[in-house]
């Protein structure tokens, strides 16, 4: 962002459009978040996209395979044109206000994570010195969303699915916020581009491969509380349909409801994204000296396809087995983790 | 015995004489309670223990006198208990002639109650208690003799009323028991304020003085009779002179081992004892020689007379106990303490053999009534009966038993120190004893009445032979211990060999001889039940005990009560009232502030934080910033 | 007026805003977004202040933690609990009085004090020097936190089976 | 530039409404909230402090003003929550055992 409002006044200048000096960082602020929320609108197309072709594929399916066009591409415009389109129903007991306020907090949560998404070295909206950290405390806030949609529509089903949403994502943070602390200590930082550059100069530097494994299981920690936190499957408790319907979105139509579709899309990314940069080196190639978005891109290309076939293979797990997985497997493997890295670290 | 004339066999005899009772009492009331056998072995073994170590300090003693030219002086064995800057608490044992002759009376009169009580007790309940209470009682006493000074004999005075309490109400169950033994103690109690006020005095002015010490103190006159005469109060207590008499006869009620363990031979001449211990202190003081003279012959008349109205024949005994140590009293009064010691001396063992004697016969008749143990056949019970006359005879002060010879020093000291009068009356005294006594007498000597209740027509059985033994040992001591008038003197002080005063003695005799014909005529013949004196219509006071007891009752009622309700009548009124009012004020405003505490925390955080911000008003207008 | 000036007043204004906002509303649920409005606030303040890590932690705990723990405790109090009952008039008007007052004092405090001037800024990132900070000079402190934490947590289980038992221990 | 005075105005104001919402409410958790804020005043001044002397030493204390305020918070639940168990309500002026 910054590098943006070093280079706007020329391009408007060129552009011969006059902009009051003070405004230049409000236009720059602007054009990012722009950016973002196109980012995210179209990756959730893709992804809606990619999964549905996946799942054809995973589960014999024929529908997505046969259906919209080359390869399908139809068929997600299509979706889009619904969901603008479809009537915005609000339920008459709802808490109107807060009703309306969920889907945007959901969204908001994720979308302030991206400030400090780190798809290159320069292709980075702030490089925030507590930008891991930023991440997580903005990411709560798609938490209190969820709930806040579950109790304002005013239907059980939306109630359970937000209190399982809400025990489920607080729980988990716990392991996530924890799997993050070895690659702190071992970068000595919390900025992300900190630490992706310690990470450069070949695959061999990489967090996840660096012994004795401490990192390679807190990446596995990360990804799957990672996955729990998204509610996506075996995690989807919160929105079981064979149980509640749709979980805490299920009065939600329309726009509102892409929203917290976009959310989940875009955390996906979000959460690939971070364990690219975090465990996976990032913008850094395989052998020592390439870099670049590419190679970002395809390692979190790479983690969402991951989660995808994860849910399309894998049965629901229990709300208890959930729980359980959370509170007595990863937190004290993570702990363990972080004590042992620690000890390495200790000089 | 070589070795116990060294300091550590002295230590030992002396240890041997005090520890052993107290060791008996704790081990009976802590372990042995419901093993009554084994109480009675302990006590019993605890008891021959402190007589046979007694005996080897009476040897000991003797032996040193022997080779000593006049009295041994008094030697004290004390440990420091106490010390404070102004005065330091001995404890310890003193060791004297006085202290050795007493030591003899008490050991050999416990012994040989706790012997007879193995038969008189038999099949009660409680004999483990009572062992107890008999080895407790027995090393109070032991411990009172044996004290150096008047704290330590203080203490031991209080465990010796509280152990008469305990054993006079030993059948707590029954009402009157209860009863005497709460008059005892209250009784006593009177005396000991006395008693207590005086010590006090004493510490105040001298320290924990020794005994040894008395007559060298250098009080002011006035100082000295005043502590005498409050020690003699807690003397008129303890050993029951007029007019606080009144619990010794009712104390009968205790089991009669106890009525001859503590009301004939120790606990009521601990007062006596007292009195000789502290003789010169009363020797400084005229006032109180003539007091106690004048207490001691008003008791000996007194009670004298009661026991000649008598029916109960233990308050028959108790009258004469009362008398007598109105006698010893009465000697003490006249100078001589020495007399008085002797009397004590004499009287111990034949007054316990009254009344054993007495028990017996109540053991054998179930009764307390003279005419009906006559009726029960007492005179078959030939060792006791005959027993009992030899004590009889003793009292009654006729030659050659021990009782003549006592009463004979007191008499030559009555005459020689004071006014005739009080001459006169003591001799009437030995007329009336001679009464009494004989009347016992004469009426247990009548014959058995066939009747319903008696299964032989020959005369009861007399007690098993641990009762009678006793009875004999101590009819024997009546027989022999009057022999030693002669060598009693020497012994105690020092003084030279005496010899009977036949100026006094034939009268006293005479008039003893009188009194046993009075007796005999009214009683010894026919089933009369009033003898000559008992139709005087005067004896119609000593029969209403002197009205004293009527006087305490109207007193305790009308007075005491009377003052009593005035004085709750203010308490409940007035001073409770501006209490309660006072209480009542503060509640009430207290419950007006109450309402303040609302149970809103909110409430409490409003007015808190009110009274912040005008502070922090304030702060902001005084301080500079 | 520069930017920052601008922002200090909308942060300001949704902080205290977002504040009364809680004591006007009826609804308990609204309360607690008006909360996290005005915590948000909070959080921009410290942004304001140099303290990005502090505004961070602000919005994990209070924000991921501590508004959370309210809806679920509203929710487990009873759908009774969401519409605050009538308070009366006297206690509003002594809560006012006595509020209003404290404002004052305080703020005639503040005004009147003189404050030191600002002199250095912070540097750029104060992350570590925090972390430095809290295991040296502050280290007894950070214990101590960490066993109340503890304490709490084994306390409030234990809450949880009293309340799971009736109240009964 | 935003004076320290500023701060401590705002951080003043937000104490006194925390105040206020904890004397005038009388639902538990509005209390609990008004205490939140209370405490975020107390941190705004910490850390204002900490920005005009240029030290962190208030930071690290707001952190644990933080610390304590999440677990009072827990413990703060856990008892309205067992409060309403035995009461059945979370009205403030309902709990009057204190009542004198």
């Amino acid at each position: 962002m910054s590098e943006l409002a070093a280079v706007l006044p020329g391009v408007l200048e060129k552009a011969g459009w006059s902009v009051p000096g003070g405004l230049v960082p409000v236009l720059a602020m602007f054009i990012c978040a722009s950016i973002v929320a196109a980012a995210m609108g179209l990756s959730a197309a893709v992804l809606v996209w990619a999964e549905r072709k996946l799942a054809g594929h995973f589960q014999c399916r024929l529908g997505p395979v046969y259906v919209g066009g080359k390869f399908g591409w139809l068929q997600s415009i299509a979706d889009g044109i619904k969901l603008l389109l479809k009537e915005d129903i609000i339920p008459a007991d709802a808490d109107r206000p807060l009703f309306r306020l969920a889907p945007y907090l959901v969204v908001l949560g994720v979308f302030l994570a991206f400030i400090a998404f780190p798809v290159s070295e320069k292709l980075m909206v702030a490089d925030l010195n507590i930008g891991i950290f930023f991440i997580l405390a903005v990411l709560t806030l798609e938490v209190f969303g969820v709930i806040l949609a579950g109790w304002a529509s005013n239907n059980k089903w939306a109630l359970l699915g937000a209190m399982r949403a809400a025990a489920q994502m607080v729980s988990y943070e716990i392991p996530m916020g924890l799997a993050i602390l070895p690659v702190v200590v071992e970068a000595q930082s919390l900025s992300l581009k900190s630490i992706v550059a310690a990470q450069s100069g070949g695959m061999l530097r990489w967090y996840v491969f660096q012994p004795p494994f401490f990192m390679g299981v807190s990446f596995l920690i990360f990804f799957l509380a990672g996955l729990a936190s998204l509610k996506r499957a075996p995690f989807d408790l919160p929105e079981a349909e064979s149980e509640l319907t749709a979980g805490f979105h299920t009065e939600y139509s329309g726009m509102r409801f892409s929203f917290f579709f976009m959310a989940e899309y875009a955390g996906m990314i979000l959460v690939s994204g971070l364990a690219a940069a975090l465990y996976l080196g990032g913008w850094h190639g395989i052998l020592p000296g390439q870099s670049g978005a590419m190679w970002f891109l395809l390692k979190t290309a790479f983690l969402v396809f991951v989660m995808i076939w994860l849910r399309w293979t894998l049965p629901r797990l229990r709300i208890d087995q959930v729980v359980y997985v959370g509170w007595k497997v990863l937190t004290p493997f993570v702990l363990a983790c972080v004590l042992g890295q620690a000890l390495m670290a200790y000089k | 015995m070589a070795e116990l004339y060294g300091p550590l066999g002295l230590s030992c005899l002396l240890h041997g004489i005090f520890f052993p009772y107290f060791i008996a009492f704790g081990v009976i009331i802590l372990f042995l309670r419901r093993w009554e056998k084994a109480a009675m072995a302990v006590s019993i073994l605890a008891s021959s223990t402190v007589l046979a170590s007694t005996l080897m300090l009476f040897a000991r003693h003797q032996g040193l006198a022997a080779g000593h030219e006049g009295v041994l002086p008094a030697a004290t064995y004390t440990l420091s208990w106490l010390s404070t800057d102004s005065a330091a608490f001995q404890f310890g044992y003193i060791l004297d002639p006085l202290s050795v002759l007493m030591l003899i009376v008490v050991e050999v009169v416990s012994f040989l109650v706790q012997v007879y009580s193995i038969g008189y007790m038999h099949g009660d309940p409680g004999r483990a208690r009572f062992y107890a209470y008999l080895s407790l009682f027995s090393g109070s006493m032991t411990g009172l003799v044996v004290s150096p000074n008047l704290l330590q004999t203080y203490i031991f005075w209080e465990l010796v009323g509280l152990c008469s309490y305990l054993l006079i109400g030993f059948w707590w169950h029954k009402p009157e028991a209860a009863a005497a033994a709460k008059k005892a103690f209250v009784m006593t109690r009177f005396g000991d304020l006395g008693l207590f006020i005086g010590l006090l005095m004493l510490l105040h002015a001298k320290g924990n003085a020794a005994f040894t010490d008395f007559g060298t103190l250098g009080l002011p006159a006035g100082l000295a009779t005043c502590i005498s005469l409050l020690i003699f109060c807690g003397v008129i207590g303890k050993s029951s002179q007029f007019p606080l008499h009144v619990w010794l006869p009712d104390a009968m009620e205790g089991p009669t081992p106890v009525s001859a363990l503590i009301h004939a031979a120790t606990m009521v001449v601990a007062g006596v004892y007292l009195l000789s211990r502290s003789a010169p202190l009363f020797l400084a003081s005229e006032t109180a020689m003539l007091v106690v003279l004048s207490f001691g012959v008003v008791t000996a008349f007194v009670a004298a007379t009661m026991a000649c109205v008598q029916r109960d024949i233990k308050k028959v005994w108790a009258y004469s106990t009362v008398s007598q140590l109105g006698y010893m009293v009465l000697a003490f009064g006249a100078g001589s303490s020495q007399a008085s010691m002797f009397h004590l001396f004499t009287h111990a063992f034949y007054k316990a053999l009254l009344f054993l004697g007495a028990g017996s016969f109540i053991h054998h008749a179930g009764s307390n009534d003279l005419f009906e143990i006559a009726r029960k056949g007492g005179r078959g019970m030939r060792i006791t009966f005959w027993t009992t006359v030899i004590g009889a005879l003793a009292l009654a002060g006729l030659p050659p038993f021990s009782g003549f010879f006592s009463k004979d020093a007191i008499l030559v000291a009555v005459k020689e120190n004071c006014h005739p009068l009080w001459y006169i009356s003591v001799m009437f005294v030995g007329f009336l004893t001679a009464y009494y006594s004989f009347r016992v007498v004469f009426i247990l000597f009548r014959k058995q009445e066939a009747g319903p209740g008696v299964a032989h027509g020959h005369g009861g059985h007399d007690s098993p032979l641990v009762m009678t033994g006793p009875l004999m040992v101590l009819a024997l001591a009546t027989i022999c211990v009057g022999a030693w008038e002669g060598g009693f003197g020497h012994y105690l002080s020092g003084a030279p060999h005496g010899a009977l005063h036949w100026d006094v003695a034939i009268p006293a005799t005479f008039l003893a001889l009188l009194g046993i014909v009075l007796a005999g005529a009214s009683f010894g013949s026919g089933g009369r039940e009033e003898g000559v004196l008992d139709r005087l219509p005067v004896m119609e006071i000593p029969r209403r005990k002197y009205y004293l007891d009527d006087f305490y009752y109207w007193v305790t009622q009308k007075i005491v009560l009377g003052f009593s309700f005035l004085c709750a009548y203010v308490d409940r009124h007035f001073v409770d009232g501006a209490v309660n009012g006072v209480a009542d004020t503060v509640r009430w405003m207290g419950s007006q502030w109450s309402k303040m505490q609302t149970g809103q925390v909110q409430q409490y955080l409003n007015v808190l934080i009110l009274i912040f911000s005008i502070l922090g008003f304030g702060v902001y207008l005084t301080v500079k910033f | 007026m520069s930017a920052e000036k601008v922002a200090f007043f909308i942060l300001s204004g949704l902080t205290l805003g977002g504040g009364l906002a809680i004591l006007f509303s009826v609804r308990l649920m609204r309360a607690v977004v008006y909360l996290l409005v005005s915590l948000f606030g909070v959080a921009g303040l410290y942004i304001l202040l140099n303290a990005e890590f502090l505004a961070a932690l602000q919005v994990l705990i209070y924000i991921g933690g501590i508004t959370i723990l309210m809806v679920f405790g509203l929710m487990l109090t009873g759908p009774g609990q969401f519409v605050n009952p009538a308070e009366s008039r006297l206690k509003a008007v002594a809560a006012g009085v006595s509020s209003l007052t404290t404002a004052i004092v305080l703020l005639l405090i503040v005004k009147k004090t003189k404050w030191p001037a600002g002199t250095q800024a912070l540097a750029g990132d104060t992350t570590a020097e925090i972390g430095r900070l809290l295991l040296t000079d502050h280290v007894f402190a950070f214990e101590i936190a960490s066993v109340l934490l503890l304490v709490v947590l084994v306390g409030v289980a234990l809450f949880v089976r009293l309340a799971r038992d009736g109240g009964k221990p | 530039m935003i004076t320290l005075q500023e701060y401590l105005s705002v951080g003043a104001l937000l104490f006194t409404v925390g105040l206020l919402i904890v004397l005038f409410r009388q639902n538990a958790i509005s209390i609990l909230m008004g205490i939140e804020l209370m405490l975020n005043a107390a941190n705004i001044n910490f850390v204002a402090f900490s920005n005009a002397l240029g030290g962190l030493t208030g930071q690290v204390l707001a952190i644990f003003v933080v610390v304590a305020a999440a677990a009072e918070a827990a413990v703060a639940i856990a008892i309205i929550v067992l409060l309403y168990q035995n009461l059945g309500t979370v009205d403030v002026e309902k709990a009057r055992n204190l009542n004198g």
